[in-house]
């Protein structure tokens, strides 16, 4: 039996699993519109490749990839886009994202779409086919797979693929394993070549039984070698890829390194399992299983195809009416959905529909009393109770002393608080405040290294006019030498008083005229802008005048952009 | 030598310098806002405080003699502040940031009241040249201690609810008061 | 919006003060079994004072009183002073010890939470020092067969301070076993001879051994509970032992068994209830073996060598001086950053 | 009294011996303060303080002529650094001289005659244009010191507040948190 070991801290939440994890998984019915984001994933936004009112097929990209990281997303059915404009997102802040609406036609028709033999093609072709079918980490962190899956300067030993689920109510794993367990550990294997990785580890928590048995059947049936399913405890926590990296490996991987320095690559087993579809099927990420639990009738786990509106699948399930509030993920480290009308992401792993009973508001925080609860359970051995002194008192500099960057916002600390006190926001306003400050500081670099180029270019400018000048003055000299020499130029310091006062004068008189050509020219200006008619538009081609409407159209809208705040600052090509 | 290690528990614990028996209070005050210049002026001070308490006995005892005795404050000054003096070029050279961070502080070493009563206070005592020399080093000694912990829980008040009006020095001194309350707890330790 | 966790363990503060406040019961139990119940007269008034200066600083803070009133710590410092001061006091002490307390060293720095030191102990500072004399009047335990006071007799004296009988005060009260074992150390005597005197029982004092071991089992509760962690009282109790059994055998005749410096005056209490009050002490285990550890060597020396007969208050509020700088220089190592290598 | 005299002289001449020696071992020159008060300014160049750029401003503090609290761009957070730097207290904007949200200056292009004066004024050089051309702002690079906005002849450049978008929305201080208000 392989030596597990241990990482500090951690707590035991009600798990909450088994209402959801009876029946097994059920395709979600087609939904009445799907509202796809295009910023699924980490990285750059996906950049739109579709018109609205174009017929779109399932499985057609609706948004390309942009710069190296970032991913495809794709129509899920299909059916025609009746919208690309700035809609509700899954996002804590509630604010509007760009995404593709489409309207299914029922037919769910295929785009032609092709399979290949992970053993035969080279791995860039691979990774770039992970790309284009839009596979990112199902997990929740949802980082491009074709990313992650390539490691040149180290050698990695360890492929982790992490089923702990360890978040209460989630099961939508649990059931991937059961029911899809070989094509888990066939992609298991496209990544494992990938990587070149020697070994591959699977980890799920013992309380997931069934899971294990079907994964440890798979595992037998197909002959996989060096691959292993290991039982590791419930222990919340215990599904982060670098706790779980810790269980199975004893690698502590630090905040800030990648853990393919050590040696070790973690996947979730959904995103094992989306890589076997698409390489071996050419099939890009349309769908995903989702939990729908809590307030709810019937607690299951959907086949759900991204962008279907929560409302639409929560309704399937049945969910009560004093359900006040959705939430994304799990009661951790959820997401407080602003509305019922987004779209399941990618990153949706669950649904929870929150009574005021299962889940009551938050109370009031009483003062911190320093019982330190929180350090005892943090998996990241930090101390939650002086970052939070810190971060409390908008000490930055301090919260970074205590490591805030390497806080993993699992939500341990604020769980065990007797005094209720919202830490992890704390966190994350500390967090935000001081990537701020970062991007500032930044710009400030930029800023004062465009001032003193532009000092330098000012002084150059002078310097070249001055040397031009002597230029000239030279070669006037030396081409009429016999004619009188003109008046020396006021240069010359030693000339007669009565010669520079003359040069005064006449200076001051050029430098008056020039000052009232220049106010005509404002009061020109300013006239124009009031008559401002557009000239010689009489005998103009229909072609023309439907030119000029365009460019007038593009104009008022290119004004109105910018004359209210909330105008997105990438104009979609109409 | 049981006794010279008495001296130094008595000067800084039973009676501190700053707590018991209240001398040194402006730079107690003053440069307790950050950890590091606590230390950086307790270090500052105690090699003042020794190098002074040294200089002054020989001062005393050789120079001045029984009949110049009326020059003691005057010599023990001038001593003091050449001390200070040097010390503060010092410290601008090896670490401009302390330099900074000290400021107006680093030459008010010379008025610190502990600075020149400790010398007087050997004196006094007809201390010989060791026990002036652990006299001085033990009471600044335990000056740096009470600022360095006084400068910890200032740091820590920082972020304290504290009500408005009492922000900043108001509940410094309080505090100052306690710990001088809780330094009473030594009294009777040492003979 | 609501951030995440949406989730938290159904404990709250007033619960875990209240568990404090429970395992101090056993402790006042056997208290009024041995020393009949004068302390309860002073537990009431403390907390009627520890409530009333609380609520009045809240208003005058404009912080709602419900929460902070129903936090019960308040009453755990009014408590922790009532049971470290004579219980034959009049009653303006505990007043003025328990106003101090509760308005310097806990309102002024901002409420529960935010103080430096421990308020009942700064308050007990403040009344050893301003009024010594009264500090002294221990009741005798009834086991020694003094002059037992009825309940009444007793709170005619903590109001209006007249004895029944025109009895005088010293043949009431008596000096601790602590207070007595150092004025006879002092008058030459050798330990053993000290210990046969009537005052002392079998560990430490008569009947204060037994409340001690009250506060002990008080402690179990409490770490039974979770409430606190086992490190404070462990290394206090253990730093303790240590000491007072390296001079116990360095010179048996004037330094007395560890056990007796466990079981008498406010180790015991101190251990568990007074050291383990989470606002003042370290937060990491490192920090906590230090901060218990100095506040054990403190204790010992003023108890052996100090002008004041019990240390405890003392070492707990001059480690409660040393605690952010302890904080400042323990913090363990975090995740990865451990440098084994690993 | 003669003796006295002495003593005192000997003492003050080995004092001033070991200083004199110690002031050239210990030379040290130029004073860094600038620099790292420069490196704290926001570099908007927008002479809002009154002194022409940052740089200037940083050395009026150095030198002390100057408060601290006279840059709006660096906000609260500029004015703590500086103190925590000069060891000195913080000290709030005077009113009215908060600083504004960030916004970036925008020409309408209707009404913009290509006179370039308002690219000389730029102090990044963030107006692309040339004479009689078009001329137009790099949004990314203008700091929002509004100094193109007075040499404008037809006033055609406005300051256009940067919309709150998911990129730049930051959590807030958490509001529920310490028990202030009337028990609910």
């Amino acid at each position: 039996m392989r030596k597990l070991f241990k990482f500090h801290g951690g707590v035991h939440p009600p798990t909450h699993k088994t209402e959801s994890s009876r029946t097994p998984i059920v395709q979600a019915a087609m939904p009445s519109k799907l509202v796809i984001p295009l910023h699924q994933h980490v990285g750059n936004r996906a950049v739109p490749t579709v018109q609205v009112g174009e017929r779109v097929l399932k499985g057609q990209i609706i948004g390309r990839p942009e710069g190296r990281l970032s991913s495809a997303v794709h129509a899920s059915t299909s059916g025609t886009v009746s919208a690309v404009d700035m809609q509700v997102v899954a996002h804590f802040s509630g604010l509007p994202d760009l995404c593709v609406t489409i309207i299914p036609d029922g037919k769910d028709e295929w785009i032609a779409h092709s399979g290949m033999d992970y053993k035969q093609t080279p791995h860039s072709e691979l990774r770039q086919r992970l790309r284009e079918a839009g596979i990112v980490g199902l997990g929740g962190a949802v980082f491009p797979s074709d990313m992650k899956s390539y490691s040149h300067k180290h050698k990695i030993k360890t492929l982790v693929l992490n089923g702990a689920e360890c978040e209460p109510y989630i099961t939508c794993d649990d059931l991937l394993m059961r029911e899809r367990a070989n094509e888990i550990l066939r992609g298991a294997e496209v990544l494992r070549e990938l990587l070149y990785a020697e070994e591959v580890l699977i980890g799920i928590e013992d309380n997931k039984p069934e899971a294990i048995a079907a994964m440890r059947q798979a595992v037998a049936d197909d002959g996989h070698a060096r691959m292993e399913v290991i039982a590791v405890p419930t222990l919340y926590p215990g599904g982060g890829a670098k706790q779980l990296i810790r269980v199975l490996t004893g690698i502590e991987v630090a905040a800030g390194v990648r853990s393919t320095e050590k040696g070790v690559q973690c996947f979730n087993v959904a995103t094992a399992y989306c890589a076997w579809r698409a390489i071996t099927f050419g099939e890009p990420l349309l769908s995903r299983i989702v939990t729908v639990t809590g307030n709810v009738e019937r607690a299951q786990n959907f086949e759900v195809l991204l962008g279907t509106p929560v409302d639409e699948l929560v309704a399937q399930a049945g969910s009560k009416a004093d359900t006040y509030k959705h939430i994304m993920g799990g009661p951790m480290m959820g997401v407080d959905l602003p509305s019922g009308a987004v779209g399941v992401t990618k990153a949706t792993n669950c649904i929870i529909e929150a009574s005021q009973a299962m889940f009551p508001p938050p109370q009031a925080a009483m003062p911190c009393i320093r019982c330190a609860r929180c350090a005892a359970v943090c998996p990241a051995e930090l101390q939650p109770q002086d970052m939070y002194w810190f971060a409390k008192g908008k000490d930055f500099g301090k919260t970074q002393e205590f490591h805030l960057f390497d806080c993993i916002e699992c939500g341990a600390c604020a769980y065990v608080c007797p005094s209720h006190i919202p830490l992890v926001q704390y966190y994350r306003f500390a967090k935000s405040e001081i990537w701020q400050r970062e991007q500032e500081q930044q710009a400030a670099e930029v800023a004062r290294e465009r001032h003193e180029f532009h000092m330098l270019r000012i002084e150059r400018e002078k310097q070249e006019k001055a040397e031009r000048l002597a230029q000239k003055e030279k070669a006037a000299l030396a081409a009429k030498p016999a004619a009188p020499t003109p008046l020396p130029v006021a240069a010359d310091p030693n000339a007669d008083p009565e010669n520079t006062l003359q040069m005064r004068i006449d200076s001051a008189v050029a430098h008056s005229n020039m000052q009232m050509r220049i106010d005509a020219a404002a009061a020109r200006a300013k006239e124009q802008v009031a008559t401002e008619q557009p000239k010689n538009t009489d005998a103009l081609t229909p072609q023309q005048q439907a030119e000029i409407a365009e460019i007038e159209a593009r104009r008022a809208k290119f004004h109105e952009i910018a004359s209210h705040p909330g105008a997105d600052d990438e104009s979609p090509k109409q | 030598m049981t006794e010279y290690l008495l001296i130094l528990v008595s000067t800084v614990f039973v009676n501190n310098i700053v707590m018991v028996k209240i001398l040194g209070l402006c730079p107690f005050m003053g440069v307790s806002k950050k950890l590091e210049a606590a230390v950086g002026m307790g270090l500052a001070t105690t090699f003042v405080l020794t190098l002074g308490s040294g200089a002054s006995y020989l001062i005393q005892h050789y120079v001045l003699g029984p009949e110049l005795a009326y020059l003691t404050t005057l010599s023990f000054i001038v001593i003091i502040a050449g001390i200070v003096q040097f010390t503060e070029m010092a410290i601008k050279k090896t670490s401009p940031d302390l330099y900074q961070i000290l400021g107006i502080y680093l030459p008010l070493i010379t008025t610190n009241c502990a600075v020149l009563g400790i010398p007087l206070l050997n004196v006094q005592a007809k201390h010989d040249f060791i026990e002036s020399l652990l006299f001085g080093f033990g009471g600044a000694l335990g000056f740096t201690l009470v600022m360095v912990l006084f400068a910890g829980i200032r740091e820590r008040l920082e972020g304290a609810d504290v009500p408005g009006i009492f922000k900043g020095s108001a509940i410094a001194m309080v505090t100052a008061g306690l710990m001088s309350l809780s330094f009473m707890g030594f009294s009777g330790l040492v003979k | 919006m609501w951030s995440s966790p949406f989730i938290t363990t159904p404990t709250s503060v007033s619960q875990i003060m209240l568990r404090v406040l429970l395992a101090l019961i056993p402790g006042i139990a056997l208290y009024v079994w041995y020393f009949g119940p004068a302390i309860l007269v002073s537990l009431t008034l403390a907390s009627i004072t520890a409530l009333a200066t609380e609520a009045i600083m809240l208003k005058l803070r404009n912080r709602p009183l419900k929460p902070f009133l129903s936090d019960n710590s308040a009453l755990i410092t009014g408590w922790l002073l009532a049971l470290s001061i004579p219980a034959l006091a009049p009653w303006w002490l505990i007043v003025v010890g328990t106003a101090f307390g509760i308005v310097i060293a806990k309102h002024l720095y901002g409420g529960l939470g935010n103080n430096v030191f421990n308020p009942a102990m700064i308050g007990y500072a403040v009344l050893i020092i301003s009024f010594p004399a009264h500090m002294t009047h221990w009741i005798s335990p009834n086991t020694l067969g003094g002059i037992g006071l009825s309940f009444v007799e007793q709170l005619n004296y903590t109001f209006n301070g007249v004895l029944p009988g025109g009895l005088k005060l010293d043949a009431v009260t008596m000096a601790t076993p602590l207070d007595t074992l150092k004025t006879q150390l002092h008058l030459g005597l050798s330990v053993d001879v000290i210990r046969d005197m009537p005052i002392f029982g079998y560990l430490g004092g008569k009947g204060g051994e037994m409340v001690a071991i009250g506060f002990a089992v008080g402690g179990a509760y409490l770490l039974l509970t979770r409430v606190i962690s086992w490190v404070i009282p462990a290394t206090y109790l253990g730093t303790l032992f240590a000491i007072a059994a390296i001079f116990h055998l360095a010179d048996p005749a004037h330094y007395v068994a560890p056990l007796f410096h466990w079981f008498s005056g406010a180790a015991m209490l101190g251990a568990f209830f007074i050291y383990t009050d989470p606002i003042g002490s370290p937060t990491t285990h490192r920090g906590q073996v230090i901060y218990a550890a100095g506040a054990a060597l403190l204790t010992y020396l003023i108890r052996t060598f100090g002008g004041f007969p019990d240390g405890v208050a003392f070492a707990a509020v001059l480690m409660n001086i040393c605690v952010p700088l302890i904080d400042a220089y323990s913090q363990p190592k975090v995740f990865g950053k451990k440098g084994d290598g690993k | 009294m003669i003796s006295a005299l002495l003593v005192m002289i000997g003492i003050s001449l080995l004092l001033g011996a070991v200083l004199g020696y110690s002031a050239i071992k210990f030379k040290v020159e130029g004073n860094p303060l600038v620099e790292k008060i420069d490196a704290v300014l926001p570099q908007t160049q927008c002479g809002q303080c009154g002194y022409p750029g940052c740089m200037p401003y940083a050395e009026a503090i150095a030198k002390g002529e100057a408060d601290i609290n006279l840059c709006p761009p660096g906000g609260e957070e500029g004015i703590r650094k500086l103190a925590e730097l000069l060891g000195v207290d913080f000290k709030p904007f005077g009113e009215g001289a908060g600083p504004r949200a960030k916004a970036v200056a925008f020409i309408d292009e209707n009404t913009c005659i290509g006179c370039t004066l308002c690219l000389q004024a730029c102090p990044v050089d963030a107006i692309v244009g040339a004479a009689k051309q078009m001329h137009t702002i790099i949004a990314s690079e203008c700091t929002g010191c509004e100094l193109c906005l007075a040499p404008c002849p037809v006033d055609c450049i406005s300051m256009q507040t940067i919309p709150q978008h998911i990129g730049n929305w930051k959590w807030q201080y958490p509001t529920h948190s310490i028990v202030q208000v009337a028990a609910r």
